[in-house]
């Protein structure tokens, strides 16, 4: 089976700053992968790169998957179109026929836990947790077969976190999509995935890949906290990520 | 010359136009320095303008186009004719030798850029005196400026054009080879069918009511003083030209060309009368709203 | 559903308010058309209400509405050819600043040279037709359409654009219900600026290339120092300017900009 | 520092580039020009070189430069006159849809009536002085300003001023630093309109009031049918223009847009 | 001592959907209160009415401060200035010398963790976090002894949140500032809070006030996880914050 990504040998620059260089990822159908690392070392960059939005300076980019969706790091809702209009837009383009797209929609945000008498309101009147939630039922309106997650959950209060990552477990559990899946939660990324890949503080490639134990689905609460402290305390990998000073050292 | 009271200050406005170097020169040789302290001449260019200053009183002396003078009069805005000053500055231009006369414009390309001006009346009722005003195409042009560009050109076969504005298209034309000339005299042909002589008396002096009750006393030196002038400057073009280029803006020989054909005369306003009616009367069955409705009765004509 | 329903009943209720507003000023511009009148007289500035009688027996009269019929479709014509061209040239010059480098200065001498200096040139062109009228409206009213549509796609929220290509917006889908949605703003106000424009400049250029229409009458009325008259057919115009506008872009404009009321509804400051 | 200045030397190094852009759209211009005088001959659209000729000839005469400067006072002085009335208006209807409201009709009304029909009643106001001048480009300039100045401020992003308010900015400093930068966007190319329309109409009105100034040159050229004459004055004020908008708009409206080309430098797509 | 702010009896509605109701609320001069409530329930409006953003409806807010500040929950950057220019257009209205001003910008730069190639990038160059560090660094700037905290710290990594938390725990410790602090992360709030203030499901008031045991200083990792089990499994104040399917009960 080939994979659903394959990042080969990326590299990018922003006016001649190298941000990312010869980052190789690959990702299974089916699988989450969740890529952590410190804020400014390129994760969005990366993320954008494999969803073919930004043109790498270098590497190749191979998608394995059909249709793919996105919950950028802001909701990058339209302004001008409600709650349930804005959900509908990516129902535009899915080959889905006109009448059966409200259903869509309503299923959606229903996933979403969006309250009916939101989603008529425009953007402007809605809370910050629930714009997000917006983009993740946009997203997932479409049934993508991969989904670029970009910190999605950081607007949403524990029990709305806990639902979201549930919907993401099941779908892994049942093969729905793949996902990388970006966070700085590192409780969120070991409860979610199948992988961890942490980005060098640089982005001078993936400093290391971390596979967790188990299925997600089923690993418990007790586990998570383990396999964090050990991460955080033990791991060399997680050093940067655990302390601000030591991305001092040249 | 009566003993007359003098005004403080005389103003006199005048057109961009052939009656405007009569004007000039009588400033200029000081016939009106005794019937006003300060003697000065202005230029309007647009109607606009005179209809602004006749209203807000800057203007109360000018050479007005009598039809105008007409239309204010009977508009119940008190203004005078003093004298006709020019009997006609319109020709037919065309190239040399393609207008023999104006019964050859059937089937030709006519420009007339004044509607709704004596120029336009006059000549539509020409064509129709010759029964060819349904074989004239008629160009509708926005200024004479811009009739004559055509004209010479070549994009169309004739122009109705007044002075200066012919001499100045002849003098380019000439420049730059193209000849031009006055194909058909439009003062000629219009004599022939009022039977009143080649008179069409296209503007004269006006003065307002409130210069009537104020200076009554100096209309009538100043049309003799005007009538000096007017000989003055048939008898010497040069000077007279001279003399008006500055306040005309446009340059001396341009003007010295075009005052023999400017038929500039100072006829007493009641004397050019008959021929004024003839006018007005052609006026009036086209439209009557352009004379205000009725011509206008004996009250017009201040001297 | 009622939702939608309520936010159109809304916007009429506030179209109608502002009719109201309108009215307002209307009143307003009277008022300094009486006092103008009091002041000067007839002759400068007649009685409004004279010519608004005036305007009445124009208006009932068949020949008139001809005229006015034949000036509202030049100026639509132009109105069309100027929204369309400098709309595409804007859009065009909004996406691509090497355009936008090139149409700058053409922008600058199409806008700084006197229509006096057109006029002979249109008319060599389209000889003394509708033509030149619009080649007139064409020449004066694209500029502000140009402007509007470049500074509007311009300044586009980009993100938004990259958001729809995730969703499989080709190029096209994302000009279409992204960026032209986002240059509407700007534009919108431009065409109703554009559209006064046109009503306007066909009236003068019917005036300054003879060209018969409201033009044509109100040189006439001007010949005759008719005032009332003249201005009767100013009036006129406006009216059908008006009309057009408010039968026509307003209400577009309305649509467009609905999402804002919400932000802040029926105008009411934070 | 270093990053400023590398900043202002990319801005210069546009600017220069764009230079060229426009002397590439000149040279465009021209070559039309060429074609139509080739087609029309010299009565229509004198050779371009004839004109350049008697245009250098008028600009070393300091009578003409006179001309020129008066008319470019004029202009600029209408022009102040309408940014400033058209941005002020335009700042209050933006922020007070109640005053938008009032303002709309009477815009219209304002944009649609012809010149002609303004140009007595200034004159009667003001003469045949600069004043009528200035009065009829206010008329014909404040709306495009206005316009664009109420749609800035109408659609400024409020959670800036905001976030303002928090850091202890008055109701003036939000204005001043936010809301003001924010209508500058659309502001600056609807100033540069503004000013174009500026030299154009003081051209036209001094021919219809007789005023003087380069308008009036260029009447008594077109009266002497002395066409390269008068295209040489028209080109006179239409570089006139070019060096007032790129001396003094353009770098403004550059310092405003530096930080657009930080997320798309050198105008590169994407 | 007066209270450096008090909120009494507040309530709004946004066209007539009544929003917040009777909230009634005190905060000490040093204290730092976390506000949690479920996503849309009205913590950022209540935020804003508190600081004086927003006219309530009813109600009083009393601000006992002298100098406030606030982190929104978007960055609210000016995209036109660079990130040293957004930091320093605080300091514009806050009486110090011109002079002065840069050493202030680059010390609170300095705190929020960013580097200084970053300070000459304008926000669209700038990732999540480093405008987020922004929008941190503009506050501090100014030294305000009251600080609006509207879920501060989601887009940034672990080390980083840490970090910042250490700020604000060590700023209470020295009482420089007050804070209202809102944030879903229940572990974030139990570290830097001397109390947890509890939003009703639909702003009906605080639905409870939790005083935490000891100084926010004081509180290690244990604690604080122990807290927050205790809170999440038994206290019922945090059932719906925990569990969605509590919120859908009448
Ligand atoms: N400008 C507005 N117009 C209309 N309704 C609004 C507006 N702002 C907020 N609301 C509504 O008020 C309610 C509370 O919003 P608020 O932003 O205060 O929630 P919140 O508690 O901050 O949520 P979150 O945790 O998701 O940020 C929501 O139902 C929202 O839809
Ligand atoms: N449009 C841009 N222009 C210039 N530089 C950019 C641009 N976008 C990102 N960068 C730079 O690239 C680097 C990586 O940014 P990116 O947004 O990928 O980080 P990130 O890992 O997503 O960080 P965060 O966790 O804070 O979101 C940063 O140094 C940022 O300043
Ligand atoms: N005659 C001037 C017309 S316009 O420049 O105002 O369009
Ligand atoms: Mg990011
Ligand atoms: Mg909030």
């Amino acid at each position: 089976m080939s994979a659903a990504l394959e990042l080969h040998r990326i590299g990018h620059a922003y006016f001649g700053q190298s941000v990312l260089n010869s980052i190789d990822l690959q990702i299974a159908p089916g699988e989450v992968v969740a890529l952590v690392g410190p804020s400014g070392s390129g994760k969005s960059t990366l993320a954008h790169i494999a969803a073919g939005l930004v043109e790498p300076r270098e590497g190749r980019v191979t998608p394995g998957y059909a249709r793919h969706a996105m919950i950028f790091q802001e909701p990058r809702l339209l302004p001008w179109a409600t709650a349930a209009q804005n959900i509908g837009f990516a129902l535009r383009r899915a080959k889905l026929p006109r009448r059966l797209r409200p259903a869509r929609v309503a299923e959606a945000a229903r996933l979403a836990e969006l309250e009916p008498q939101d989603l008529a309101k425009y953007p402007v009147e809605l809370s910050g947790g629930m714009r997000q939630r917006v983009a993740i039922a946009r997203a997932l309106a479409v049934r993508p077969d991969f989904i670029f997650f970009d910190e999605p959950f950081t607007a949403l209060d524990v029990a709305l976190k806990r639902r979201m990552q549930d919907l993401v477990i099941a779908a892994a559990e049942e093969a729905q999509f793949a996902a990388l899946f970006i966070t700085h939660d590192l409780v969120e990324a070991l409860r979610i995935a199948h992988r961890i890949a942490v980005l060098d503080l640089r982005g001078r490639g993936i400093a290391g890949l971390r596979i967790l134990p188990g299925d997600p689905g089923a690993r418990d609460e007790a586990t998570t906290f383990a396999l964090r402290q050990r991460f955080l305390t033990e791991d060399p990998l997680f050093r940067h990520i655990h302390d601000v000073d030591e991305r001092r050292r040249p | 010359i009566l003993s007359a009271q003098t005004a403080p200050r005389l103003a006199v406005y005048g057109p961009p136009a052939g009656p405007t170097i009569t004007l000039a020169h009588a400033v200029a040789s000081q016939a009106l320095a005794e019937l006003a302290g300060e003697v000065s001449l202005t230029v309007w260019r647009t109607p606009d303008e005179l209809r602004a200053g006749l209203t807000s009183g800057a203007i109360d002396v000018s050479v007005v186009p009598t039809q105008a003078a007409a239309n204010l009069y009977t508009r119940g805005m008190g203004l005078r004719l003093v004298n006709v000053m020019t009997n006609g500055l319109l020709y037919i231009l065309a190239r040399d030798g393609e207008l023999p006369d104006i019964a050859a414009l059937a089937g030709k390309v006519l420009a007339v850029p004044f509607p709704n001006d004596t120029p336009d009346f006059i000549t539509r009722a020409l064509l129709a005196e010759h029964g060819i005003a349904g074989e004239v195409t008629l160009a509708a042009t926005g200024s004479p400026m811009e009739a004559a560009q055509m004209l010479l050109a070549g994009r169309i076969d004739a122009a109705v054009l007044s002075e200066p504005v012919a001499s100045a298209a002849i003098l380019r034309g000439r420049e730059a080879g193209v000849s031009l000339t006055r194909a058909v005299d439009l003062q000629a042909e219009w004599g022939g069918v009022t039977g009143l002589g080649p008179v069409v008396p296209q503007a004269g002096l006006a003065v307002t009511q409130g210069f009537s009750q104020a200076h009554g006393g100096l209309i009538a030196p100043l049309h003799a003083a005007l009538e000096q002038a007017t000989a003055a400057v048939l008898a010497d073009p040069q000077t007279a030209a001279a003399q008006a280029a500055e306040a005309l803006g446009l340059p001396a020989p341009l003007l010295a060309a075009s005052i023999p054909f400017a038929n500039l005369t100072a006829t007493p306003a009641s004397v050019a009368r008959p021929t004024l009616e003839a006018m007005f009367t052609l006026m009036a069955t086209q439209d009557p709203a352009i004379l205000g409705g009725q011509l206008p009765d004996d009250g017009f004509y201040a001297l | 559903m009622t939702r939608i329903l309520a936010d159109r009943a809304a916007r009429l209720l506030d179209f109608l308010w502002s009719g109201w507003a309108g009215l307002a000023a209307l009143a307003l511009l009277f008022a300094c058309w009486q006092a103008g009148h009091e002041t000067w007289g007839d002759f400068i500035l007649p009685d409004p209400l004279a010519t608004l009688g005036a305007t009445w027996s124009l208006a009932i009269s068949s020949e008139s509405r001809g005229l006015l019929l034949l000036t509202a479709q030049r100026a639509l014509a132009g109105f069309t050819l100027a929204a369309f061209s400098g709309a595409v040239i804007g859009i065009i010059a909004g996406y691509a600043p090497a355009v936008m480098r090139l149409a700058r200065p053409l922008l600058t001498v199409v806008l700084g040279v006197p229509p006096i200096a057109w006029i002979v040139l249109t008319m060599m062109w389209f000889g003394t037709s509708g033509a030149t009228v619009a080649a007139t409206i064409l020449i004066s009213a694209t500029p502000v359409v140009f402007v509007a549509a470049a500074e509007g796609i311009a300044s586009r929220d980009r993100g938004l654009g990259t958001m729809a290509e995730v969703f499989r917006y080709g190029a096209l889908g994302r000009f279409w219900f992204i960026d032209l949605r986002q240059a509407a703003a700007p534009l919108f106000p431009a065409l109703a600026l554009a559209l006064g424009t046109s009503f306007k400049v066909a009236v003068m250029a019917e005036m300054l290339a003879n060209a018969g229409g409201v033009g044509g009458a109100l040189a006439r009325a001007r010949a005759m120092l008719d005032v009332p008259q003249a201005l009767a057919w100013v009036v006129l115009a406006v009216i059908a300017l008006v009309v057009v506008e408010y039968g026509l872009i307003r209400p577009m404009q309305a649509e467009i900009e609905g999402w804002r009321r919400a932000a802040q509804p029926w105008g009411v400051k934070k």
